[in-house]
């Protein structure tokens, strides 16, 4: 249906080799605020890795920059396993679910989730399928036809969610995309989400506030320090569980909900944090 | 998405009033502004071949509408070339100066310079090279009203959401699909601001570029009309001449303000109801 | 031969003797085949003829030696007219009965050319004329007519006509050519490179031309007129009338030279005179090689005198 | 928010660099056009009666500049008290006409009606109602300038974010503060393009009404120049004028492109770069 | 130093006098949606009002309505404890946290935050304490001079909290305000909105996704339901802890969160949602 290219690994490389690798990355942008500041982080290929920190710690500043959008000051984005295009990024699909909806207000639900298939050249007619299926999976089958200054808060993230999943990825870089969502509709796209990665074997950075969420999802925590941005802890999260409703009520669950917890508190300066 | 039944029908009878009122509204106006020439040349007793009232206006557009409607005719053909031309040339030259700072710093005075060239100046050397005097008219006509589409569609072009631009970026979209999907767009309120500027102007631009270049006899417009009945002193056919152009320029705006609500209502904030 | 005509201004009596010479087949006769371009306000026939789109013009002196000024190559070989038939123009019964009274008045509505041309001239030769006084004149004659305590500049056969069919009084004519300003006018204007390269066409215009006027003056005028209507159908019989009397009363294009000589007659004299008019109001450099502007060898002859009745 | 020192320097010395540049390319592209005029006069041998080469226009440029300059000035006052007036009267039209829909369908097409009037078909009228031939000559350069600041500062208030609307609402913001504080600083951007169109169209339009109205002798403008030199046959210094129209209109025109990017340059898309 | 005007009780009425009543108020748009339907709410002074519902059920769009933005289609707003001002609002302060940032981009965090004092006349100056003490609050002080587009996320989203605190208002309405924020700045801007509360005896309706959050705030909670919104569940949250740490360690806290989860639940037709 979409002519998705494949993120070929050459032949006889290792698998081992890392997806991608951010080596001692400086951002600072011309106001003079220094974003980044040193930043290095490598991700292999099928991690499932949350970024957690407070706000305005550069958590969206790097995500950019490893999409390529965006000069480092400093450093460098490598892709080892990938061939690169003229943009410096992997032949492949990269998708983002930016912080911010970023509709085109002047086209509907169903023409904003058809973007990243237009621009591959795939008709509207062959989209269709691929775009009610992305809609459908976030709740919004019906209102394809609307604008989006007609959805609310909630319903324009859930859109930008929808596009960035139609494209069949095999990176996924999402910044806070559930955060303006109820808890309930929450869990169901965590779960969607979790189930896209499993089988297909698709790399995911995550962004997210909430740390019930990063330990349900990620298998690996990044724990950023702010101003200027840098990695504070980064730790692997393990369990024998598959995420679940099971792995939900877990002691590993609660475990590494704790661990994440004193991290970002270590990472924010020790002020005072309650976990119930 | 469910639909209360009453809501509609009172909603559309309000929209058949605002209808009615839109139209009616004008009406209105202009025949206040009709009777009050009435009376003003009534009260200060002008002369006819100073200021003619109404009534002989009206007289003799009736009387000469023979001479006039032709006249009409062919200065409506003339602006709609205009019109055409500067659309194309103004939105082609404004995309073509947007594709670098440079191509711009260099080139938009040159742009500058043609706009404020003036056009009884240099009207003989294009009388001299134009190939036939209907060229070398619309080359003046065009130069009158390109200016002010080329302005606003490269403010237009400049104004694009930052975030948008990131997300085509990431999706690898070529310039072309940027250009097409996303920037011709998101400056359609700029455009319609020039369309509507462009559509007076080229008006201006056929009346200006009949007197530069000179049509006379038959094939002539309405500007020629108007000089010549202003060297015959036949004031009242002067004032439907006008009348005639003043018309003209109002349904050109009226049908470019509803190409702008056309391409405007449903998303952008000019046009949108504000309903909360 | 095909060859171009651009007058100075939209079909009317003033150019009579050419329509007439299209439509009774005079140029024909010479073996010619004439379009007339009319001009208009701001047609720039003077400027096809620079740039070789037209072979021949209706100039006049000043332009003439302008173009000599500049090195333009551009030749009269016939002068029409006679008299200039600039006018100006002022209210009945406001105490200006001489040309000289007009610098009594507040406002002269003129063009630009006449600004730096004979109100230079005016300013030079007669006491109290201002320099602002000047009004531009935008081809309608309202601010004038709104205004009695101005004057205006015309055409001895078009402004006055119309301004007492609308206004419904007369106003008071000055020829200027009476009142010693007396350029040629109404010429045959070519360029140096026609005069060498085809003397005779030139020639045979200048002749068929002439005989168009005497046609038209004394014959049967009736299709010239119908082309010039066709041309601007703005025309009135009326007007032409008008003109052609006016034409006549004058004596636009019969008097002085012409009388003896025929229509269309120059002479070194008369030009001489003029230059050194404009030399001295400073419209024209003294070392100017004049002699350049014109020629008189294409006329007074006495061509079609013998239409004359 | 902390520095990287090295940073600044290198972007200092990039933004000297930049500066130089946006000064340089301008001047490289007209000296390039000045060649390019010269190579097609002296290549097609076409007198100079009909096109002057650049060396006979500068020549009479400083044969000329006794008379030239006085009228530069005048034609540069003229172009300055019109652009003044445009001003005023657009973005107080505009401001009234944005006042109800009612209003704005009413009296619009008057404004319409307006621009598209011929100036030589007035200015009679003008002459003999004005005060002074200088007040007719304002009113003829403001009919020809008004409109294009007038449309785009109707589509800049109309086009206002409707949660900031609603914002001022909430605090019960009156109509003049809404307009002061929110409407008037948001259609900066259209505003600045209506700007630049009528600073070029206010010198365009101190010529047209220069022709119309007329000034003469001590006191006139480029204008008159021109057509005097056209009269008398003397294209080198009516192209000296047209060169000195066109200085003009650049210079007009960076300073209203300088203006804009005073106003637009911390927060607006069109002139903010685009940093990720 | 604000010249606060206070919501007035007027002389002799019960205390029992509820603040605001919704009563039977439906709501639709013009593209067809009908966002609620015959909702009734009544809001006590002195309540902390939690309101929660799936995403897209109607939450902001009844809190706008509350606010006096945007007419109902049908039933009525009251303030039956309040003096009405002609825009049908009580005459006192009612301050907004929308839930996108809704910032002004040509002026700085400091103007944004000044803007609700400005309207009321409050000079630069006299302002400058409370705007640097509400920007205290939301950790944004060193940012004051910043434009909006030069902050994250979350730091817009604080900015607007600090520009509804500002003011000192007496009902204040937040939609999602702490949605993208880290966990530990919400708890504390959380504390600070309890504290207000608390010590000024403020009313509060507050849209939130959380779960958590909701039952450690609010005394009462209210459940929509989604197409058509209107109201599934309304109960009071009752604790004789005072909340605070203490509170979000207690059985009470616990209870609750379960109650309110459940009600959600319920709100959603059932679909499976597990809490941990
Ligand atoms: N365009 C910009 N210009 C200047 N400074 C910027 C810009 N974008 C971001 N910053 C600054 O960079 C820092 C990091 O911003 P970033 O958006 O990456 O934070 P974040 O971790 O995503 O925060 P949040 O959780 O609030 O979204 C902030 O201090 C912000 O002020
Ligand atoms: N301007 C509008 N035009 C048309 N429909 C609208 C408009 N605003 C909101 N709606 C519709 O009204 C319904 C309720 O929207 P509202 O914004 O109140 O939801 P919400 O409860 O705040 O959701 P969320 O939690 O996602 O913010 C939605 O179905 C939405 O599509
Ligand atoms: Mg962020
Ligand atoms: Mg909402």
């Amino acid at each position: 249906m979409t002519d998705l290219q494949s993120l070929d690994i050459p032949p006889g490389s290792s698998h081992k080799r890392p997806l991608v690798v951010m080596r001692n990355v400086s951002k600072s942008f011309s106001s003079g605020t220094l974003a980044l500041s040193d930043m290095s982080l490598t991700v292999e290929g099928g991690e499932f890795v949350s970024l957690l920190g407070p706000s305005g710690c550069g958590k969206s500043t790097a995500l950019r920059i490893i999409a390529g959008l965006g000069d480092t000051t400093t450093g460098t984005i490598d892709w080892p396993a990938s061939r690169i295009n003229v943009r410096g990024l992997p032949e492949g699909d990269i998708s983002f679910v930016f912080q911010e909806p970023t509709l085109m207000p002047w086209q509907t639900v169903f023409g904003n989730v058809y973007l990243p298939l237009r621009l591959r050249g795939v008709s509207r007619a062959h989209a269709a399928d691929a775009i009610m299926t992305a809609l459908d999976t976030v709740g919004l089958k019906d209102f394809a036809k609307a604008y989006p200054r007609e959805l609310s808060g909630g319903m324009k993230m859930r859109v930008s969610i929808a596009r960035a999943l139609v494209t069949k990825p095999k990176l996924l870089l999402m910044d806070e995309p559930f955060a303006a969502l109820d808890e309930i509709t929450r869990q169901k796209l965590n779960d969607d989400v979790l189930k896209l990665w499993r089988d297909t074997g698709i790399t995911v950075i995550f962004v997210t506030h909430s740390v019930f969420e990063s330990a349900y999802l990620a298998n690996r925590i990044v724990v950023m320090k702010a101003r200027p941005g840098r990695v504070h802890a980064d730790f692997p999260l393990q369990t024998s569980l598959e995420r679940g409703p099971l792995y939900r009520a877990s002691e590993d669950y609660r475990a590494a909900c704790e661990k994440v917890s004193a991290a970002l508190l270590d990472a924010m300066g020790g002020e005072a944090m309650e976990m119930h | 998405m469910s639909t209360a039944s009453p809501v509609p029908t009172a909603a559309s009878a309000a929209k058949n009033r605002e209808t009615l009122l839109r139209i009616l509204i004008p009406i209105l106006v202009v025949v206040a502004l009709v009777v009050l020439w009435q009376v003003l040349v009534t009260a200060t007793g002008v002369p006819q071949y100073i200021l003619p009232g109404p009534g002989a206006v009206a007289q003799s557009l009736v009387k000469d509408w023979g001479t006039l409607a032709p006249a009409l005719w062919v200065t409506t053909q003339i602006t709609m070339a205009a019109l055409g031309l500067a659309l194309i040339g103004g939105v082609g030259i404004a995309i073509f100066l947007i594709q670098s700072k440079w191509i711009e710093t260099a080139f938009y005075p040159i742009a500058v310079i043609l706009q404020v060239t003036p056009i009884v100046a240099i009207a003989p050397l294009i009388l001299i090279y134009a190939p036939t005097t209907q060229v070398a008219l619309l080359i003046c006509a065009f130069l009158v009203a390109f200016f002010p589409i080329l302005s606003n569609m490269v403010q237009g072009l400049k104004s694009v959401d930052h975030n948008l631009l990131n997300l085509f970026d990431l999706y690898g979209a070529s310039r072309w699909q940027t250009l097409i999907y996303l920037k011709l767009p998101a400056s359609l309120p700029y455009f319609m601001t020039g369309l509507r500027i462009g559509g007076g102007l080229s008006l201006i631009a056929a009346v200006v570029a009949e007197f530069a270049a000179g049509s006379a006899g038959a094939g002539s417009g309405l500007a020629f009309r108007l000089l010549e009945a202003q060297y015959r002193l036949n004031i009242p056919r002067l004032f439907a001449a006008l009348v005639l152009l003043s018309a003209l320029g109002v349904v050109i705006f009226g049908i470019t303000s509803f190409i702008a609500w056309l391409g405007l209502h449903r998303w952008h904030e000019s046009s949108v109801r504000r309903e909360n | 031969d095909e060859v171009s005509y651009g007058t100075n201004w939209l079909a009317q009596a003033e150019h009579g003797g050419f329509y007439q010479a299209v439509a009774d087949g005079t140029y024909e006769k010479y073996g010619l085949k004439v379009k007339i371009v009319q001009g208009g306000p701001n047609a720039a026939n003077r400027a096809l003829l620079i740039a070789g789109k037209v072979d021949f013009y209706m100039g006049g002196p000043l332009g003439d030696m302008d173009a000599v000024k500049e090195g333009i190559p551009m030749v009269s070989v016939a002068s029409i007219f006679q008299k200039d038939p600039q006018v100006l123009l002022a209210h009945p019964g406001v105490g200006v009965d001489k040309f000289e009274d007009l610098a009594k008045l507040d406002t002269i509505f003129m063009g630009k050319d006449g600004y730096v041309t004979y109100f230079e001239w005016m300013k030079k030769n007669f006491k109290g004329f201002r320099e602002n006084q000047y009004k531009p004149y935008t081809f309608n004659p309202a601010p004038f007519i709104a205004d009695k305590k101005s004057a205006q500049q015309g055409y001895l056969t078009s402004e006055p006509y119309e301004i007492e069919k609308q206004a419904g009084w007369a106003p008071k004519v000055f020829l200027l050519a009476d009142a010693g300003y007396s350029p040629y006018s109404t010429m045959i204007t070519t360029t140096q490179g026609m005069i060498d390269k085809k003397p005779d066409v030139v020639q045979r215009f200048v002749d068929a031309s002439i005989e168009g006027w005497y046609n038209y003056i004394y014959g049967d005028n009736k299709k010239a007129n119908d082309l010039i209507k066709k041309d601007n159908p703005e025309m009135t019989d009326g007007q032409i009338a008008y003109s052609i009397a006016k034409m006549k009363e004058y004596g636009i294009l019969e008097s002085g030279d012409a009388l003896t000589k025929g229509i269309g007659c120059m002479t070194d004299a008369r030009y001489k005179q003029f230059f050194d008019e404009m030399v001295s109001i400073g419209v024209e450099p003294k070392d100017l090689d004049y002699k350049k502007a014109y020629t008189t060898k294409f006329v007074c002859k006495g061509v079609g005198m013998a239409l004359k009745k």
